[in-house]
């Protein structure tokens, strides 16, 4: 044993204090469970930091000033400079006041915190080591263990995120000049954000992705109405290619290359490129085997629906569990293996995970989509309504986009929505409850929408599934 | 009997609970909800309009 | 009988194009019902025309630029400046994209439109006069007859509207300028809408108001926030006063008295006032007793849960059939009345109707407020969840106002909401479909909420009412 090492017990231990666990300590505390949460870096993890919030707040500035710069049409003259250094204060400030209330929260519901780096020691025991040499360590006995501990951006042969021109999202977050030229590797969600935002900043963005479209999973139909809008704000794209070198330019900066399956190379100029092709689990720096808890090929702790570990007293939920890899996702399963510990008949028994792209316009999708419900066994009906018939939509200048609903033809239960235009992040939630309450097309259409509200686009879609929308013609 | 009912006469049924029991007339405050916090469902209407059609049998 | 007179017959006959009779005309052909509307004006009614889009319209452009010129915080540098003409143009364009589109769907679903001004000529015939002198007239045979015939801005004494620095809601939404100084009478929700508007342009604008608060009717912690915000804005408010008289001022605008009620006399110096006072209904021009039907003293027309009037064959719906006075009940009378003409056994058997107040911030409440759960026998729960502990609503930068969720404590029902923030006319949309479906606080806490979204709010005040709140602290 060093010097300085500490022994303590507690009921549950949580690692990592992102919104898988500071969510899941924050639960088990209210459930009376004596719980104590572990984290080397800073409250609220990659999502508070590094992730969502940073990047909405990004994209909230650069779209308020683009707009209001692109709003002749409405009468407005403007020319908006969207200063670097004062945007990021602005958001360093929003993250600030974000984090200390996560700590504050944890504090205020019982839940004893430990800064430090956790390590398995046993199955029942980690080895928290204090940040900084020489800061010792304490080793925490539990009863039972929640692994929150996040994922990590992925890196690519041959670009190094220590190479100061090759970014991660979380770099790209933090950098203090607009970029003149940037190349992003990867057009997925990520990806899309960024190139966003960067292009309203008036970056040359040229985006390459080695899938045939942008945002790779999404539909067709959904993911044309992104592209094509980020090609109006000047976004370049190259599909099929794939990152393969960089190196330096002769004017100061950088050249990307990049190659298809056939092994044909591109070659761009650019300043930096920004790496966005997924996140890896952290699981490898934890120690796993002292406990005994299995990961699969790519690093990923498998679960049941309670969230359990092939070992009875450890949970893993969030990034680190695998997909789908999201915030809100990291939460509910925090919640439910804090239940669990809690001696609760808690499990993951949704019907649905919604989730968001807050590119221009944004993109909400929840359920089944009309391929998948048909997979699954049902005679999928469909009801789509455009923004460019919706009052509201056209009130607020976003024209573009659709709602779409996915019902069973037979019972008339909501499976799915895709939404894709203004707002598609808050729409989708009325979708979400419909699906989890087994609502009926009916049932949607019935419920009285305010006027003028995008929402009505929602029961207006599921008018059209029944053959009877007022504001589109029905098929 | 009328204490089990929500109070004003509130019935608790999704919109197309409520369209079918006028369709098979069905009075809803007359249907005991087997939904959560005694939310009344399809099966539940179709079941009241089956025990009506069944005991008006019974009476020919 | 004149010249030019011809006779027709219909099974339907809608009279009035607004929310109410469009809607009602095209679900009716939709059905099979041989229907024919007459309007006398514009498709779309006063929504349309001069209400809920335009106003939303300048909401939005005004809004903009506001922000746009206030937004050195997060680091953007502009100077706005809204063209009024230019505003207006564009407007105009999205009345008109509207109001066509209202006309061809009509046509579509095969609805036979007629121009003119119809009365009554006995229980089963209307005469409809053509625009304008010697364009003739014809009389129209319906079995059934829907009146939605609207509603017109109540004039008060010495205020007439033909007065020019005297506005309706209606002449507001037309200047041609930006008025230097504006006394808005009445502090409901157009009068507030507009005010904000004027005021984000830049007028002087000072608001009497009758009553002790702006937005009568909303709960005084919710039309707070509204009202501190319109302060922040210059609105300058006079309660407890109601518009005497005015005349001529000196420096060639004019002066509004107001008298309280103890009869104490204020002045007000402006360049126009805006009447916003409240709404009567258009019933009195369409010889009503031809037909046999009946109205209340203040002339609207009661109607039972079919729509019908006291005459069988004929409905009323919209503003004409009276208070709730909104586009969206209006449409879903329409539905309703249309259905029952089919011979579908549909009534108004709503528990909610949604309403929104899209002032800085938005107003959107659903169902029941606590005093009002209590009056109706529940013993009512409350959650409330504050936008300044939500993430999305930091990364928005609007994070004044809340989250409201009214619950029966016994059996987790939810019955009404109240929200105000950001986006509350979208996000009510989701607590609507909760209270109708009947669902419970649980039922909407477990309903996954993507992150970050403003959704996630309710979800915690139901959580909060649960007594489980992550985010904000429990009572
Ligand atoms: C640019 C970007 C934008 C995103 N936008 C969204 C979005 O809009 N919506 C959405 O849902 N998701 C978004 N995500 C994904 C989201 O950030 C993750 O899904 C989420 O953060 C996962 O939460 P978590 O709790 O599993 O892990 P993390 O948030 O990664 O937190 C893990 C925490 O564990 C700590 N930790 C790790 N190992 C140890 C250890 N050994 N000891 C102690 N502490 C440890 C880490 O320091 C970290 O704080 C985005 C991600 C990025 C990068
Ligand atoms: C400034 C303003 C803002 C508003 N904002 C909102 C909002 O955001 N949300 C909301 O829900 N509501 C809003 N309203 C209220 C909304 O406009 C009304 O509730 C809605 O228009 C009522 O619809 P209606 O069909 O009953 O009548 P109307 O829309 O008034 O339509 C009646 C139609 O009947 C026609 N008509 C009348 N008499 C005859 C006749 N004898 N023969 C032929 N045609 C006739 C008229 O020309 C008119 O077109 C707003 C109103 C105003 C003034």
């Amino acid at each position: 044993m060093v010097v300085g090492d500490i022994s303590t017990g507690t009921e549950l231990l949580v690692i990592g204090a992102g919104p898988g666990g500071y969510v899941a300590a924050i639960r088990a505390a209210q459930k009376g469970v004596d719980t104590t949460l572990v984290e080397r870096d800073a409250y609220g993890g990659t999502c508070l930091n590094h992730g969502c919030i940073p990047s909405k707040a990004y994209i909230t500035v650069t779209d308020l000033a683009h707009r209001a710069g692109h709003a002749e049409e409405m009468g407005i003259h403007a020319d908006p400079v969207v200063d670097m250094a004062g945007m990021r204060e602005w958001k360093d400030g929003v993250v600030d006041q974000l984090t200390g209330g996560v700590e504050k929260l944890c504090k205020a519901n019982g839940v004893n915190l430990v800064e430090g780096t956790a390590r398995f020691d046993g199955p029942n025991r980690v080895r928290v080591a204090h940040g900084g040499e020489g800061q010792g360590s304490e080793s925490i006995e539990f009863e039972h263990c929640i692994v929150a501990t996040g994922s990590r951006p992925i890196e690519i042969p041959n670009f190094s995120y220590d190479d100061l021109p090759v970014l991660s999202s979380r770099d790209a977050l933090a950098l203090d000049s607009v970029p003149e030229r940037m190349v992003v590797v990867g057009a997925g969600y990520i990806g899309m954000e960024l190139s966003t935002v960067f292009a309203k900043l008036g970056t040359d963005v040229t985006v390459v992705e080695m899938l045939d479209d942008a945002l790779p999973g999404y539909e067709d139909d959904v993911a044309r109405v992104v592209r094509k809008r980020a090609e109006e704000l000047g976004v370049e794209f190259h599909f099929g290619e794939g990152a393969a070198d960089w190196r330096d330019g002769n004017d100061g900066g950088i050249v990307v290359a990049t190659e298809t399956e056939g092994g044909e190379r591109s070659e761009y100029d650019a300043d930096v490129v920004l790496v966005a092709v997924g996140r890896a689990p952290v699981s490898d720096t934890l120690d796993l085997d002292a406990a005994g808890v299995e990961t699969d090929e790519k690093g990923f702790i498998p679960t049941d629906d309670q969230c359990r570990t092939n070992v009875d007293s450890i949970f893993a939920v969030g990034d680190v569990a695998g997909e789908p890899m999201l915030a809100h996702v990291g939460s509910k399963e925090g919640i439910v293996a804090a239940e669990v510990v809690a001696g609760e008949p808690a499990a993951l028994d949704y019907q649905a995970v919604p989730a968001a792209v807050f590119t221009d316009p944004e993109i909400g999708t929840v359920g089944m989509t009309e391929d998948e419900a048909e997979e699954a066994g049902f005679t999928p009906v469909v009801g789509q309504m455009p923004f460019n018939a919706s009052g509201r939509a056209l009130t607020t200048g976003h024209t573009t986009g659709f709602v779409r609903v996915v019902a069973d033809e037979e019972t008339g239960f909501v499976l799915g929505g895709q939404i894709v235009g203004p707002e598609a992040s808050e729409l989708v939630a009325e979708l979400a409850l419909a699906v989890e309450m087994g609502a009926t097309l009916e049932d949607v259409a019935a419920t009285i929408h305010t006027h003028p509200t995008l929402a009505e686009a929602t029961m207006e879609a599921c008018e059209n599934a029944l053959g009877q929308a007022i504001h589109t013609l029905n098929r | 009997d009328a204490e089990e009912h929500a109070p004003d006469a509130r019935v608790f049924a999704p919109p197309s609970v409520r369209r079918l029991a006028r369709e098979l007339g069905v009075d809803l405050a007359t249907v005991d909800g087997s939904g959560p916090g005694g939310r009344i469902t399809e099966g539940d209407v179709r079941a009241t309009a089956e025990g009506a059609a069944e005991a008006s049998e019974d009476e020919e």
